[in-house]
């Protein structure tokens, strides 16, 4: 393929969907979707990081993106693990009820 | 026709990513956010990284979106819990915020070089761009300690994840301070505030 | 390496400063329990302290301690010229043997009195020590920096762990206050250090190299009030004063002994040391502020003594009183008033300290410092009747006893210099005869009220070994003060010279070095030690 | 000679055993009392002996000073020795304190024997003798000054010898700092002297101060010259130690110690400091002629106030400290009117014959079992025949009837006034002479004349004292009659030089160029009529006490005659037997007020200002912190939120700018 869609509109998506990450991630109440959310910022992320490599033919973008996928399976099985630790503790998962980080 | 594609998953992508955001049900937004992930892969292809395009799909909508499900699952819960106070300002303030981080990012954009040559047609995939070989002979030569480091932290998060997950024994439930009170905690720790 | 080990193991300051401190360390071998062993391990390692002090007074006596003079200065931190350097002179001498002398008086006293966590009540006092040591014998500033801090940690842990009722709020209390005036000074030696190097071309903290440093007058008023902050707050100065009272209140005996009898005279020290020699011009301009302050602690600490009804905190503002004095004195600029203000730094030590003993017996007993429950006591506690009749002598300035000697030294000396603010000053003898002999009225004599103490036991042998060596100080100081301001006079005597020459140079318009004549004259400090 | 300094060192050494075999007391048995007795006799016994040996080479180089210096005190360019002298003034002083103060030590052996604190008395009374030796052998102020203080502590100690009742701690405590008020101007003067002569040394500081005594006219400091202000200083230090207006009110107070000690410190001795220093700085005060007739004012009026106050006691032991008093007034008078010789000699007489009434009394109230109060004694002198004899001699004494002692004395410090022309204080003198001599008869009829007013049981146990005490009294009444024969005037000895007492003092008065000392030159007709008068005064109020008291011609008994005068003029009365709310006074004025002061300073400024600022400052961080602390929620959303906005003002701040 010889790249007829310009860089500039992938930054645009990336941005637009780091931008709907975000609201999502600060807008919920359940970890969960909170966490699908985040996920979400990073595909952002990582399609900005291809974008770019693409753009100046470097590999050290995609290189990038095989970590972040990494780190982030890593996130995921940690971030599970904890979100099931405090369930069994408080039944719930809403991180509004979650406050105990007042003070 | 490259426009084409990329028009279709590009709005696919943000249409599936506003269903994740915007859903109460857990498990229909983690199976749009699979959606998402998917027309983010084929963007990739796009892009030139076939590879991550299969990893993509592989790990992220097939193994860690699985366990987001299983989870959901297993904890059984359907939609989010009522809301029992509102927080408006929370909710609005972060629609804003992300409404003027996409329109900042935009304008960076088109105030940046970007904006009067980023329009041009790009040249041609290179072998070295597109080529598995090159990305693994990078891995595990210029890229080793990383790449090494990654694993190690993938162990650590198994472990982690698994210590962190496990049911507590009757002995650690017993030993007192060693964990939360049980339940919601109700009463003056709740007060809106 | 070599070098290093010469240090730590010969006869140097660095091994009497860290011996202590490397004592800490067996006593985390004894059992939480054993408080028997900690006690006699500690009580061996103060003697030794002791000795070691003795030692390298008496070894290097030779010189007369005109000079600082010690184990010679080694690279710190490099890239910023902070050296480690200990040196003593006939200054910091006098104040270093008070110092190992009441360590293991402390100890001995707080063998009854400390009934919990006796190896961290070691290690703190160990600790203690070590700071307070350093403080003394440091001759680079931002070491000198670095001690002041680390005595604040110990004693912040012995009022706060083994004081009485409010010793949490009286422990923040002294934290804050201290520290408060410290990071103004830190600042201040920081922009000494950058000073320096603009006008040197190096980095420097070493006492000597400050020395050299001639500031605009301007620049020296702001420094000068940094210092003099952290050194106020010390003293403590009048409105800074607060801090004590509750501090020694709530700390044990030994804390308040180790707090009045060293820890407030650093504040003096360091005015001597380091405010007055290294601003001469703005110590000048300050004067007129801090004799007026040091008139109005003689005068306020004598009658807020006077109303107390805690004994504790009357010999606690008593201090503040008698501090007032050295104040005075400091800033006479003359030499007999420095010798008695350096004395009485010695005095005060030595007196109050014996008064917090004796205060620190009863509560041992009683425990209680109110006056109300006391009286009569001399009937059934004639022994403590006399050593508290000593040291209470000796503080109200009787001749004979130290505190006259300090006293006559510092109003002869100030009167020469200043005039009428040394008669004045002079009144505050009547005022402190006045609380003093309250606090004798209200418990030795008339008779006894209460039943609790018609049973009291009398001094034990411990508790009299503890008083005996004061006393006889009090007298020797009192009878033959000349052994005591022999060592002294030297050093003063160029401090001062060095504060005249550089008030009669011309006054310097942006930050410079002194010539070096001037420097010899100023520093007094032998060069050709290692760097 | 040369072993002077053991003189007031032994004192202290016996002290210092007492202290030492008493703490061995403290582990074993109690030490024996033959012991006791022997440390504590023998140490001032020994300082007597010493004394007296000394005085004997003396007289080899009179008039020349002896001066020992054993070793000094240096601090910076000052150097004060501590070194003795022996001249013709201190050698009177030291005969006077060892020989006076060595009788009464033989006399407390008996008067304090049944006394539980015994050894504690001892070790104190020979303190007192160390450090009163201290005081006036001195060679300079310095060394006068730790006597000075250390009489006042030995003071102190004896007033409250009984610490186990409320009153006499108290009123130690009042000596002391009272005291201490003029201790505070003695130093002060010492400072003015160091600062601008540099030394302190007798011998130096006089002739320097008459060499450069400083700019005449200028004012020093209060409008004085620099003299002036010395003299005033040391003369307020004088009117502590010697219980002058205003600042005798301790002296009273000081009976409440054993009788002896009122003997030996508040008559005999101590007190009479004041007066020897005055004496001892007659250079300072021929140069300051203004303070000196502030001196003799001040002691004019302290002896006929004090003597006023006498009339009305009724505590034996309080007529005779008024009396001290007024007789120490007397002294100052003298001194101030420039006759330092006159008021040393009748320091000197005052010394033997107080000191023989106030043993007299212990020996009254020894007998009575502790009872001071006059109107429960009478007849005594058939009980006490030594004690009543010996105590009328010392009232004829302190009277000035020839050829007591008291009448020398007395007629010399006239003279002077007369002579120098101050017939004020020459009147206030001859009155003072009559109030005197009626209020000590007053007390010897009430005691010893008349019926016994006491109970039974103290009539039973009347007894005369043991030799031991008798003994000194029989020695001082001899000391009270022949002591005056020293200073005989020239107008009773028909020319004959017989006035040796003057001269033997003569070489200690500096002469100072421009400030001619004052000459007393009167016809010998005037004087002999002065003598005459005053005489008569004397004779006049020992007559009117006995007619009063002794042989009532309205058949009313002691104390129903003071009933009756007080009836008479009751608001004179109560006023002098409250002693003219003087101490009320102080306390009102003074004492309360400070008190008060301190109270506030104390709650408000240290409670209220200083902390209140700091704990204000903390209080309004923590407010701050407060609205701080709204936003952390707890709530980990609203965290990321802020983290999310941070972001964008960072990224805002970072791409747009």
């Amino acid at each position: 393929m010889s790249g007829t869609v310009p860089i500039s509109w992938y930054l645009v998506l990336a941005a637009l969907l780091f931008a709907i990450g975000a609201a999502g991630a600060l807008t919920r109440r359940n970890g969960i979707s909170i966490f699908l959310s985040i996920e979400l910022m990073l595909n952002a992320a990582n399609l900005t990081l291809v974008a770019y490599s693409r753009l100046w033919g470097e590999r050290t973008g995609q290189l990038v993106v095989f970590f972040v996928l990494a780190v982030a399976a890593a996130e995921a099985a940690v971030g599970l693990a904890l979100f099931i630790a405090i369930y069994r503790q408080r039944r719930t998962i809403d991180v509004n009820r979650l406050n105990l980080m007042r003070w | 026709m490259e426009t084409a594609i990329f028009l279709l998953f590009a709005a696919l992508a943000v249409v599936s990513a506003v269903v994740v955001v915007a859903h109460r049900n857990p498990v229909h937004a983690t199976m749009s956010l699979v959606l998402t992930l998917f027309s983010v892969a084929v963007l990739f292809v796009l892009l030139g990284a076939p590879f991550l395009a299969a990893l993509q799909i592989l790990i992220y909508a097939g193994a860690i979106l699985v366990l987001f499900l299983f989870v959901i699952m297993l904890l059984n819960v359907q939609r989010e819990e009522t809301p029992y106070h509102g927080q408006p300002v929370q909710r609005w303030a972060a629609i804003l915020g992300a409404a003027v981080f996409c329109g900042m990012l935009a304008m960076l954009l088109f105030r940046s070089s970007l904006a009067s040559n980023g329009g041009a047609p790009l040249g041609p995939l290179t072998e070295s761009l597109v080529s598995f070989k090159g990305l693994a002979a990078d891995l595990f030569s210029v890229d080793l300690l990383p790449f090494e480091i990654v694993g190690l932290l993938l162990l650590v998060a198994v472990i982690g994840a698994s210590a962190v997950a496990k049911r507590p024994t009757a002995e650690e439930r017993l030993a007192p301070g060693r964990r939360l009170p049980e339940g919601p905690l109700d009463g003056a720790e709740d007060q809106p505030r | 390496m070599d070098a290093l080990l010469a240090l730590a193991l010969g006869d140097t300051l660095t091994r009497l400063v860290f011996f202590p401190a490397a004592a800490c360390l067996p006593l985390l071998f004894f059992r939480r329990e054993a408080f028997r062993a900690v006690k006699v391990y500690a009580l061996a390692v103060s003697l030794v302290e002791l000795a070691l002090g003795a030692g390298y007074v008496w070894t290097h006596a030779g010189g007369g301690f005109a000079r600082l003079a010690g184990d010679g200065a080694y690279r710190w931190i490099p890239s910023y010229g902070a050296r480690y350097e200990l040196a003593m002179d006939g200054i910091s001498m006098p104040l270093v043997v008070l110092t190992v002398l009441l360590l293991p008086i402390v100890l001995l006293a707080s063998f009854r009195g400390i009934d919990r966590h006796w190896r961290s009540f070691a290690a703190s006092f160990l600790l203690l020590t070590t700071g307070v040591l350093g403080t003394l014998l440091a001759a680079d500033v931002l070491l000198f920096y670095v001690f002041w801090e680390v005595m604040l940690v110990p004693m912040y842990l012995l009022i706060g762990i083994w004081g009485g009722e409010r010793r949490i709020y009286a422990a923040v209390k002294f934290f804050l206050f201290t520290m408060a005036g410290s990071l103004l000074m830190l600042v201040a030696i920081l922009w000494m250090g950058w000073t320096y190097h603009g006008a040197a071309g190096a980095w420097s903290f070493a006492y000597r190299d400050l020395l050299r440093l001639d500031l605009p007058p301007h620049a020296q008023l702001w420094l000068f009030a940094a210092f003099a902050l952290a050194f106020a707050i010390k003293v403590p100065i009048f409105p800074f004063h607060t801090w004590l009272p509750d501090a020694h209140v709530e700390a044990p005996t030994g804390g308040s002994v180790i707090l009045a009898g060293i820890l407030l005279k650093l504040g003096t020290y360091g005015f001597l040391r380091f405010a007055l020699p290294l601003f001469p011009r703005a110590a000048a301009a300050a004067r007129p502020l801090l004799v007026s302050l040091a008139l109005v602690g003689i005068l306020y600490g004598a009658l807020v003594a006077w109303v107390q009804v805690d004994m504790k905190k009357l010999v606690a503002y008593s201090s503040i009183a008698h501090l007032g004095f050295v104040m005075l004195g400091l800033f006479a600029f003359d030499l007999v008033a420095w010798q008695g203000a350096l004395l009485q730094m010695v005095n005060h030590g030595l007196s109050t300290g014996a008064l917090f003993l004796c205060v620190g017996m009863l509560y041992d007993r009683r425990h209680t410092k109110l006056f109300a429950e006391f009286g009569g006591l001399a009937k059934v506690m004639p022994l403590f009747a006399f050593f508290l009749v000593f040291a209470t002598l000796a503080s109200v300035g009787l001749p004979a006893l130290n505190g006259f000697a300090g006293e006559f030294l510092i109003l002869a000396g100030s009167y020469r210099t200043l005039g009428w603010p040394a008669a004045v000053a002079t009144f505050g003898i009547v005022l402190a005869a006045i609380y003093l002999l309250k606090l004798l009225q209200l418990t030795l004599w008339g008779p006894i009220t209460k039943d609790a103490n018609r049973t009291l036991k009398d001094l034990s042998a411990r508790e009299i070994w503890t008083l005996v060596p004061l006393c006889v100080l009090m007298l020797w100081i009192g009878v033959v003060p000349e052994t005591f301001l022999k060592p002294s006079r030297a050093a003063l005597d160029g401090v001062l010279t060095a504060y005249q020459q550089r008030m009669a140079a011309p006054v310097a318009s942006a930050p410079a070095l002194l010539r070096p004549a001037a420097t010899e004259a100023a520093a007094r400090v032998p060069e050709g030690s290692p760097r | 000679m040369h072993l002077l300094w053991l003189i007031p060192l032994l004192p202290i050494l016996g002290t210092a055993m007492l202290g030492a075999i008493g703490a061995l007391g403290a582990i074993g048995r109690r030490p024996p009392k033959a012991l006791v007795t022997l440390i504590g006799l023998g140490a001032p016994g020994l300082s007597l002996a010493l004394a007296l040996a000394c005085l004997a080479r003396y007289a080899a180089i009179y008039p020349r000073p002896y001066e020992q210096t054993l070793y000094a005190w240096t601090a910076g360019p000052l150097h004060l020795d501590v070194a003795f002298l022996l001249d013709p003034l201190s050698a009177v002083m030291l005969f006077v304190v060892t020989f006076v103060g060595f009788l009464i030590h033989v006399y407390s052996v008996g008067y304090m024997g049944h006394e539980e604190g015994y050894r504690r008395y001892f070790a104190y009374l020979n303190l007192f003798m160390g450090a009163m030796l201290l005081l006036i052998l001195g060679a300079n102020y310095l060394v006068t000054f730790v006597g000075w203080e250390g009489v006042g502590l030995c003071s102190y100690l004896l007033i409250g010898f009984y610490y186990d009742q409320d009153f006499p701690p108290y009123a130690g405590k009042k000596a002391f700092i009272v005291n201490r008020v003029g201790d505070f101007a003695f130093l002060v003067g010492m400072f003015a002297l160091v600062a601008r002569y540099g030394t302190l040394r007798y011998l130096d500081v006089f002739p320097r101060l008459a060499a450069d005594p400083g700019p005449a006219l200028a004012p020093y400091a209060l409008g004085l010259t620099f003299a002036g202000f010395v003299a005033l200083c040391f003369f307020v230090g004088a009117m502590g130690k010697s219980a002058q207006i205003p600042l005798y009110v301790w002296l009273p107070d000081a009976m409440a110690g054993p009788t002896p000690v009122s003997a030996l410190i508040h008559a005999a001795t101590m007190v009479t400091a004041g007066v020897y220093m005055v004496a001892r700085s007659n250079a300072i005060y021929q140069l300051a002629p203004g303070v000196s007739g502030f001196v003799a004012a001040i002691g004019a009026l302290t002896a006929i106030f004090a003597a006023t106050i006498g009339l009305a006691q009724n505590d034996i032991k309080k007529v005779l400290a008024y009396s001290t008093v007024s007789q120490l007034g007397y002294m100052f008078l003298a001194a101030g009117l420039g006759a330092y010789t006159a008021s040393i000699f009748h320091l000197m007489t005052h010394a033997f014959f107080k000191a023989l009434l106030f043993l007299g009394s212990g020996s009254v109230i020894h007998a009575m079992g502790g009872e001071q109060d006059m109107r429960r004694m009478g007849g005594l002198k058939r009980a006490l025949p030594v004690t009543y004899w010996t105590f009328v001699v010392g009232a004829l004494a302190i009277a000035g009837i020839p050829p007591l002692a008291g009448f020398f004395s007395k007629d010399a410090i006239l003279a002077a006034a007369a002579g120098g022309g101050q017939w004020l204080l020459y009147l206030v003198g001859l009155v003072t002479a009559g109030l005197t001599a009626f209020y000590m008869f007053r007390a010897v009829f009430l005691t010893f004349h008349g019926e016994f007013r006491g109970s039974d049981d103290e009539r039973h146990h009347l007894h005369e004292s043991p030799p031991v005490m008798t003994l000194p009294l029989v020695v001082l009444a001899a000391g009270a009659v022949a002591a005056g024969w020293l200073g005989i005037p020239a107008v009773l000895s028909f020319g004959a030089r017989l006035d040796r007492f003057d001269r033997f003092l003569e070489p200690t008065l500096w002469t100072i160029a421009g400030h001619p000392r004052a000459v007393h030159e009167m016809g010998a007709g005037t004087e002999l009529g002065l003598i005459a008068l005053s005489v008569a005064v004397a004779v006049a109020g020992i007559l009117l006490a006995r007619r009063l008291y002794d042989r009532p011609s309205d058949g009313l008994t002691g104390p129903q005659e003071d009933a009756a005068i007080a009836a008479r003029f009751p608001g004179l009365y109560r006023t002098l037997a409250n002693k003219y709310y003087v101490d009320e006074l102080y306390d009102r004025a003074i004492v309360r007020p400070l008190a008060r002061l301190s109270g506030f300073l104390w709650k408000w400024i240290d409670g209220f200002v200083v902390d209140g600022s700091v704990n204000g400052s903390a209080s309004l961080a923590d407010l701050l912190g407060g609205f701080g602390s709204l936003t952390t929620t707890g709530n980990v959303r609203n965290y990321a939120l802020y983290f999310f906005l941070g972001v964008l003002g960072l990224f805002w701040w970072i791409a747009l700018s």
